[in-house]
């Protein structure tokens, strides 16, 4: 057994040196991967604050990541359409930029996390699931017959947003921002579990009868993990539609709900970097078996059921075992 | 150097049938010219666009293919096509024709050797008239392709409306329209529903026992499918940019060698990707991919064989072509279609005029 | 002959060793008391036993070897285990909680109503409303109802009232009496088990410490190994 | 809108609730009953339709085809229990989350290789189709009277064999506590074994039986799958009654909204959009009723609470 | 007479048909334990539900402090100093031992929404769950899983967990099951201690550590109250014995 220490160093020196080594070899399409990867990687570590930590298995992070990718698409259309985005009550025009595209796809992704929070909380177990599921379900309608952004065809941004000082049409520039989110997005994860309200949500998952005879509100607790874990899909959805310069109704649908579930559960859940080592292997997966045949849909299967089927605890389970009693 | 051809298509999933002829017509073609100054690198979309986007992605920068081809579905399409032909690539599309590239949107680089979205949706409306039709019903599924079919339909169409309705993406079951549709006092029913649901809508509208004339676009009734419809589809009038039955030299020996090659009839996919080929095939003997505006002008003068007959460019670069009706029919044990006449004759879409190329 | 036996039986719970040589033996009609402090694996012999935990050294019962059969073999060979905790199954209603596990015999629900009028009363009430007493009696009629050979009653008078776990000894002093039934019990009350039972085992720390027949467990044994 | 017109489409509404109830039955077994989230159930929905529209074309007779969709669909079922499921019981929920979506890429991928990317053909045969006239002039198709009579006995098979048999009553003490019914001498494993059989042995009849009047293509399970679990939560899991009448109130709710909500609409927006607007509004209608139902009812209609 | 710390007031409240709390008045006053003892399915667990706010009375009222806290929730009347203790263990059993403890702690502080610091190396959290870990002799296990606990040692846990709210009042249900001899007899020790710190509203069947402990029993039957007194007058009532006690007296 591996101590989880080294796996996780070893994941963000790969996540570090592959682009280097992309830059160097001239190999720009790597790092669009890596970006790719990272993206989802900052979804799946939202996923993961409800998923692992609160034990909320939600199979509506789609609707955060799609609201996320919607902000910037929204924005970014009536940006470059120079049309205003609305005009009653107050006027707000569309803007280009990264940093107030990021702040909108997280305040509105939070917004929506909290009213299906709200709703969906009275229920537990399986009913979540579905209940996050019907969530998710009616913003994919929605965005499919919403004609005016584009509805199942979607909107195109043709250029890049801008973040200052950066020129983000640049693969690896736009891919260390995203690393550098990514980095962030981790320590807010690490300090999260080890704090006085990860150890509450922590306990709320076990056992929430002892969390309320001991002074707390399990559900508030749940509640807030939500919403910060809607809005970490949210970012992650805007940074996403800005790596494709794109956004569709596909990305409220189920599949992408499952599939950001996926690299969760594939990495490890619960476990700090198990959403990251997910969706990079995920995606390198995708990539590589993509060439070797039209069917390679049955490999991708097959190699996630053995790692189910011989790791307990997803990849990071599989090479460190069981988590350590952390002190 | 060769020229380098990334076909982003699908070809795995519930789709996957419409990429593989596409795939199949489109090599077909290269391997028939015997031309060896051709590369194609194809790549699964799995009917994602943003799967879409990261290939076309790669094709740009990893791969640094001249040309992009293959995407079936017009919001894969509107999410691949802007970006690289932006980045000056040329694309030319078999398959997906939406109506912001037609018009608005055009693009020098961009070619479409299928048709625009509406066309096929028109020449029923136009066939509709000719039947007589005085008051259809008409539905499709509720999204962009399913309201541009509905436009382009009425856009010909004379008669009256006996109902309009717009179904869920994916629905399977239809009893409810069609109890609409016997309700409704019609006299005929358009509807564009394509695959699976056309399926399903053709068979139980059979098993109900409503039997008014039914007419729709190729795609409900195309080689690949019309097998799954069975006895449900015979007789039913489609339209269509091709047949398998159209009289020309090219199309006859394409359907022969589609045959021997893969053991299958082509569909009308199939003719799209390998028209598409000979397109780019006809340019290529004419000019250097790398010099960008000879290339186009190339590929604007469609000096190639086409297997419908006629074929030419309109000034947004889309066809300009003979829509004909079909008819469903059985061919020994396989279904099939026959040409019954035209439905419009050199058709340009209705977009070319917003095009400011 | 003895109808179970342990010798040097281990076990362990992931990478802690929980059970390291535990021997034990239990003869036909015989009442075994299995003593211990909290903690010293009492409750992991009889996992061991009913198969539910995998074990090193060797258990035969009923003149076969339990080492590699699976849990519900093992059961079939007549164990009748009332576990640490009741586990009864708490969306199923009290009768069916009996009908799952029942098999033929003696014991019949008529008879385990007869035993337990409560659960009479509330035969259709699902377990998991039911009182913690109710419970434990839902969790011995259940074990009652397999028929079996050797009845393992695990904590099973934890959480009842003094008037229910004195019928509850009676019950087993009968079925001691009139059917003959071989039991292994845990409990913490060693008054009555010095009444009931033939012999005790003691265990410390997962090893078996003492072993022999009750009169001879003096106050000085269970001063040092079990804390009275 | 006829009163005639109205009947009839609450009967279309009915009629489509039991064909979902038929499509959900086997979900209901699997994860209803014995608690396994198996994600993969619609594949084993497009298995039954797949071995029915084989064997109903090689043999021609449809009830063969209906024979070898139930026992394809049990085989792969069994063996899909005995490879992969087995293993999976004691792991956490998620983990069968993961192998089972690996089961549908697999099971996905491997019908198109064998019967490639086409629709398959599959018919109702002609014994069975056709309109009937119904009392009142409706026309209704036959067909659709058959399913309707399948499904209510499958819906009554399956209530008595959970509620009133031991063997149902075994099952759902394995959901409660494997070990502890195994402890007991119940061989949970071979049972769960046959339970999955039966339920995937369902979904492939409901498979073969919709895909007669559906398309029988890649991929038809994952809209089925959705729709089921929507049933089941809806009624409330493990309550066969439930889902039963979950399946009624979607079917209904499906098809009225699908044509009252265009012409609620038509009074508010111009015919054009108000059928696009009242459509969107419809393919949401379903996710509506299940949010506003598990809102006021959190463990759905039947449920028990945990 | 000192005033009651906790007070039911004629609370009743029916399962459909069942009536499982009948019209109870009872109070802890300080310093005291009060032992409430009933046959099996009295109504006991479902009384305290009522008290510690997991159950809402149908009818009646419950005062904590001589306030009205019947339509406080659970955690209310947990952070109004009201400890409780299960009948079967609720812990999260993943965590460790310290790890329950200082959620305790955690909670009487009643400030979970610091997303920041660590909880455990908080000086204030972890020294009062470590002193309420040695209270009840689990200091040498602080760092084990809950899981990998025994039965009695989980116990333990239970009152240590509530010794971190540092109760105004205790509820305990049957803290002594599933303990040894030795066990219930160090508990007895500590819970005697224990009184003058909180008063004690105790659940037991274990009569020894009852007999020893209460100030006041009261006895359940069919969720009513059917005697009230100091021990050796309920020893002497013959409707108790009958009922519940048996020859256990
Ligand atoms: N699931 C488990 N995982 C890890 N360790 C365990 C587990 N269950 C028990 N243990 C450990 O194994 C040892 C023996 O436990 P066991 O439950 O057999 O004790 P016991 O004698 O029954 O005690 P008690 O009287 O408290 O029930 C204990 O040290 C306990 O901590
Ligand atoms: N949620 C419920 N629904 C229906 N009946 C219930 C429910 N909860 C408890 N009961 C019933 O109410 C009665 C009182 O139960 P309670 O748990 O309060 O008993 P108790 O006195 O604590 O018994 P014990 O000493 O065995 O723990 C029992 O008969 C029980 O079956
Ligand atoms: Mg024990
Ligand atoms: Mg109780």
């Amino acid at each position: 057994m591996i101590r989880e220490a080294y796996v996780n160093a070893l994941t963000l020196a790969l996540f570090a040196l592959i682009p280097l080594w992309a830059v160097l070899a001239d190999e720009p399409f790597t790092i669009t991967l890596m970006t790719r990867a990272a993206i989802f990687a900052i979804a799946a570590i939202g996923l993961n604050i409800a998923l692992g930590l609160g034990g909320l298995v939600s199979l509506g992070h789609a609707v955060f990541f799609g609201v996320g990718g919607y902000a910037m698409g929204i924005l970014a259309h009536h940006a470059q359409t120079y049309t205003a985005l609305s005009e009653w009550p107050f006027l707000i025009e569309g803007t280009k930029s990264m940093p107030v595209i990021w702040l909108a796809a997280v305040v509105l992704s939070a917004l929506a996390a909290l009213v299906i929070g709200i709703l969906s909380l009275r229920t537990t177990g399986v009913y979540f699931i579905m209940i996050t599921l019907a969530f998710g379900q009616m913003f994919f309608f929605f965005a499919i017959s919403w004609a005016e952004y584009g509805g199942e065809d979607g909107l195109s941004i043709y250029v890049r947003n801008g973040f200052p000082g950066l020129n983000t049409l640049d693969p690896i520039q736009f891919y260390g921002l995203c690393l550098g989110l990514l980095c962030l997005v981790l320590v807010f994860a690490w300090k999260l579990a080890g704090s006085p309200f990860g150890l509450a949500l922590n306990a709320a998952r076990q056992a929430p009868v002892r969390v309320e005879t001991v002074g707390l509100d399990p559900t508030r607790l749940r509640l807030v993990a939500f919403v910060l874990s809607g809005a970490i899909a949210g970012l992650a959805g805007a940074l996403f539609a800005d790596l494709n310069r794109f956004v569709s109704p596909v990305m409220f649908s189920w599949q992408t709900s499952g599939e950001i579930m996926i690299f969760v559960i594939l990495g490890g859940v619960g476990r700090l970097f198990g959403p990251v080592i997910g969706a990079l292997v995920f995606v390198a997966l995708e990539h590589w078996l993509g060439g070797l045949s039209e069917y390679w849909h049955i490999y991708l299967g097959l190699l996630l059921l053995l790692i189910v089927l011989f790791g307990r605890g997803g990849l990071i389970g599989m090479i460190c075992g069981r988590e350590a009693v952390h002190d | 150097e060769p020229v380098k051809v990334g076909m982003i298509t699908t070809l795995s999933g519930g789709g996957a049938g419409l990429g593989i002829d596409v795939r199949d017509g489109f090599m077909l073609a290269v391997k028939q010219s015997g031309n060896e100054e051709i590369e194609v690198i194809v790549e699964d979309d799995q009917q994602k666009p943003d799967v879409a986007v990261q290939l076309s992605d790669k094709m740009v920068q990893a791969e640094k293919v001249d040309v992009l081809t293959g995407i079936i579905w017009s919001n894969l399409a509107m999410a691949v096509i802007p970006s690289v032909t932006a980045q000056g690539k040329f694309y030319l599309s078999p398959n997906a024709g939406p109506s912001q590239l037609a018009g608005k949107g055009c693009h020098p680089n961009y070619f479409n050797v299928a048709w625009q979205n509406d066309n096929l949706h028109e020449a029923a409306g136009a066939y509709a008239n000719f039947a007589e039709l005085k008051n259809t019903f008409i539905l499709a599924p509720n999204y962009p392709a399913g309201q541009d079919a509905l436009t382009g339909f009425k856009r010909f169409y004379k008669g009256e409306l006996a109902g309009e309705i717009y179904t869920k993406l994916g629905q399977t079951d239809y009893a409810a329209e069609i109890a609409q549709i016997r309700a409704s006092g019609a006299d005929g029913v358009f509807f564009f529903l394509p695959g699976g649901m056309g399926i399903s809508f053709l068979k139980q509208y059979k098993d109900s026992g409503v039997d008014l004339p039914v007419v729709g676009p190729a795609f409900s009734f195309d080689q690949g499918i019309l097998q799954a419809v069975g006895d449900a589809a015979l007789g039913v009038k489609n339209t269509s940019q091709w047949s398998k039955d159209i009289d020309n030299e090219t199309n006859k020996a394409f359907v022969e060698s589609f045959q021997a090659e893969y053991g299958r009839l082509p569909s009308l996919y199939a003719s799209q990707g390998f028209d598409t080929a000979n397109l780019l095939l006809s340019a290529m003997a004419k000019a250097d991919v790398n010099d960008a505006d000879a290339f186009r002008a190339a590929l604007e003068e469609a000096d190639f064989k086409s297997t419908r007959g006629n074929f030419r460019f309109g000034p947004n670069h889309h066809p300009i072509q003979d829509i004909y009706v079909r008819e469903v029919i059985k061919e020994g044990d396989v279904y099939t279609n026959k040409i019954i006449g035209t439905a419009l004759t050199s058709h340009a879409d209705a977009y070319w005029s917003e095009c400011s190329m | 002959m003895s109808l179970l036996t342990l010798s040097g039986v281990t076990a362990s719970y992931g990478p802690s060793q929980a059970l390291f040589g535990v021997d034990l033996q239990i003869g036909e009609g015989e009442v075994l008391a299995l003593l211990g402090r909290n903690g010293m694996g009492k409750s992991t012999t009889v996992k061991c036993i009913c198969r539910m935990l995998p074990a090193g050294g060797t258990l035969t019962f009923d003149g076969k070897d339990l080492g590699r059969l699976a849990s519900y073999r093992a059961a079939r060979l007549g164990l009748g285990l009332v576990p640490e905790g009741r586990r009864c199954f708490g969306s199923l209603s009290v009768q069916e909680n009996l009908t799952a596990a029942a098999r033929r015999g003696a014991w019949t629900f008529e008879r385990v109503v007869e035993l337990f009028p409560r659960l009479g009363e509330r035969r259709g009430q699902r377990a998991a409303s039911l009182s913690g007493g109710e419970q434990q009696m839902l969790a011995i009629g259940r074990a009652l109802m397999t028929n079996p050979k050797l009845l393992i009653l695990d904590e099973a008078t934890e959480g009842l009232a003094p008037i229910i776990r004195q019928e509850i000894w009676s019950v087993i002093r009968l079925l001691k009496a009139e059917t003959g039934l071989s039991i292994l019990v845990i409990d913490k009350s060693l008054r009555e088990l010095r009444e009931i039972c033939d012999r005790a085992t003691i265990l410390e720390r997962g090893r078996t410490v003492w072993a022999g027949a009750i009169g001879e467990l003096s106050d000085d044994i269970t001063h040092q190994y079990i804390g009275v | 809108m006829s009163l005639i017109l109205l009947i009839e489409q609450v009967l279309n509404g009915l009629q489509f609730g039991i064909m979902l109830f038929l499509m959900a039955a086997g979900l209901t077994l699997i994860f209803g009953v014995m608690g396994l989230i198996n994600l993969a159930h619609g594949s084993l929905y497009m298995i039954g339709a797949f071995c029915a529209a084989a064997v109903a074309a090689w043999s021609g007779s449809f009830l063969l085809g209906l024979v070898a969709a139930l026992a394809g669909a049990a085989i792969a079922g069994a063996l899909v229990e005995l490879i992969v499921i087995r293993r999976l019981y004691d792991k956490d929920h998620l983990d069968q989350v993961l192998a089972t979506f690996a089961l549908i890429l697999i099971f996905s991928e491997g019908t198109r290789w064998i019967f490639g990317s086409f629709p398959l053909y599959l018919n109702v045969p002609a014994y069975l189709s056709g309109p009937v006239t119904l009392p009142g002039g409706i026309e209704y198709p036959f067909y659709r009277l058959a399913l309707i009579i399948v499904g209510l006995a499958v819906a009554a098979g399956l209530y008595l064999l959970i509620s009133k048999t031991r063997l149902g009553v075994q099952i759902r003490a394995g959901e409660n506590d494997r070990e502890m019914i195994a402890a007991l001498g119940i061989d949970i494993a071979r049972l769960y074994t046959i339970v999955f059989a039966l339920g995937a042995a369902l979904a492939g009849l409901a498979g073969a039986l919709v895909g007669a009047i559906q398309s029988v293509q890649v991929g038809m399970g994952e809209p089925v799958l959705i729709m089921a679990f929507v049933v089941i939560v809806i009624g409330g899991i493990g309550s066969i009654k439930g889902a039963l009448i979950g399946a009624v109130l979607v079917g209904l709710t499906d098809t009225l909204g699908g044509i009252f909500l265009p012409e609620i609409m038509k009074l508010f927006f111009d015919p054009s959009t108000a059928t696009s607007i009242g459509s969107s509004l419809a393919s949401m209608a379903i996710y509506v009723l299940m949010a506003a139902v598990l809102i006021l009812k959190p463990s759905g209609l039947f449920g028990v609470r945990a | 007479m000192t005033e009651p710390v906790l007070q039911t007031l004629g609370i009743s409240k029916s399962f459909g048909a069942l009536r499982a709390s009948r019209d109870i008045s009872l109070d802890l006053r300080p310093g005291e334990i009060h032992a409430i003892i009933g046959p099996n399915g009295a109504g006991k667990t479902t009384l305290i539900g009522q008290i510690c706010g997991t159950l809402r009375p149908d009818a009646g009222s419950v005062r904590l402090h001589g306030r009205d806290v019947t339509h406080k929730a659970a955690r209310e009347r947990a952070r109004a100093g009201l400890g409780r203790t299960f009948q079967i263990s609720s812990l999260a059993m993943e965590d460790t031992v310290l790890e329950n403890a200082v959620l305790g702690a955690l909670g009487a502080g009643g400030r979970p929404w610091r997303f920041w610091s660590n909880a455990l190396s908080d000086k204030g959290l972890r020294e009062t769950a470590e002193e309420a870990l040695a209270r009840v002799g689990l200091q040498d296990h602080a760092r084990r899983r809950t899981a990998e606990l025994s039965h009695g040692q989980r116990r333990q846990l239970e009152v240590a967990v509530a010794l971190t709210l540092r109760p105004k009042a205790l509820v305990m249900d049957e803290p002594m099951a599933g303990m040894g001899p030795e066990g219930s007899k160090r508990l007895t020790g500590f819970l005697d201690a224990l009184r003058a710190e909180a008063p004690i509203l105790l659940v037991e069947h274990d009569m020894d550590a009852v007999f020893s402990l209460a100030d006041r029993i009261s006895v359940l039957v069919y969720g009513e109250v059917i005697a009230t007194g100091t021990v050796d007058e309920i020893r002497a009532d013959a409707a108790v014995r009958e009922a519940y006690l048996g020859d256990e007296a």
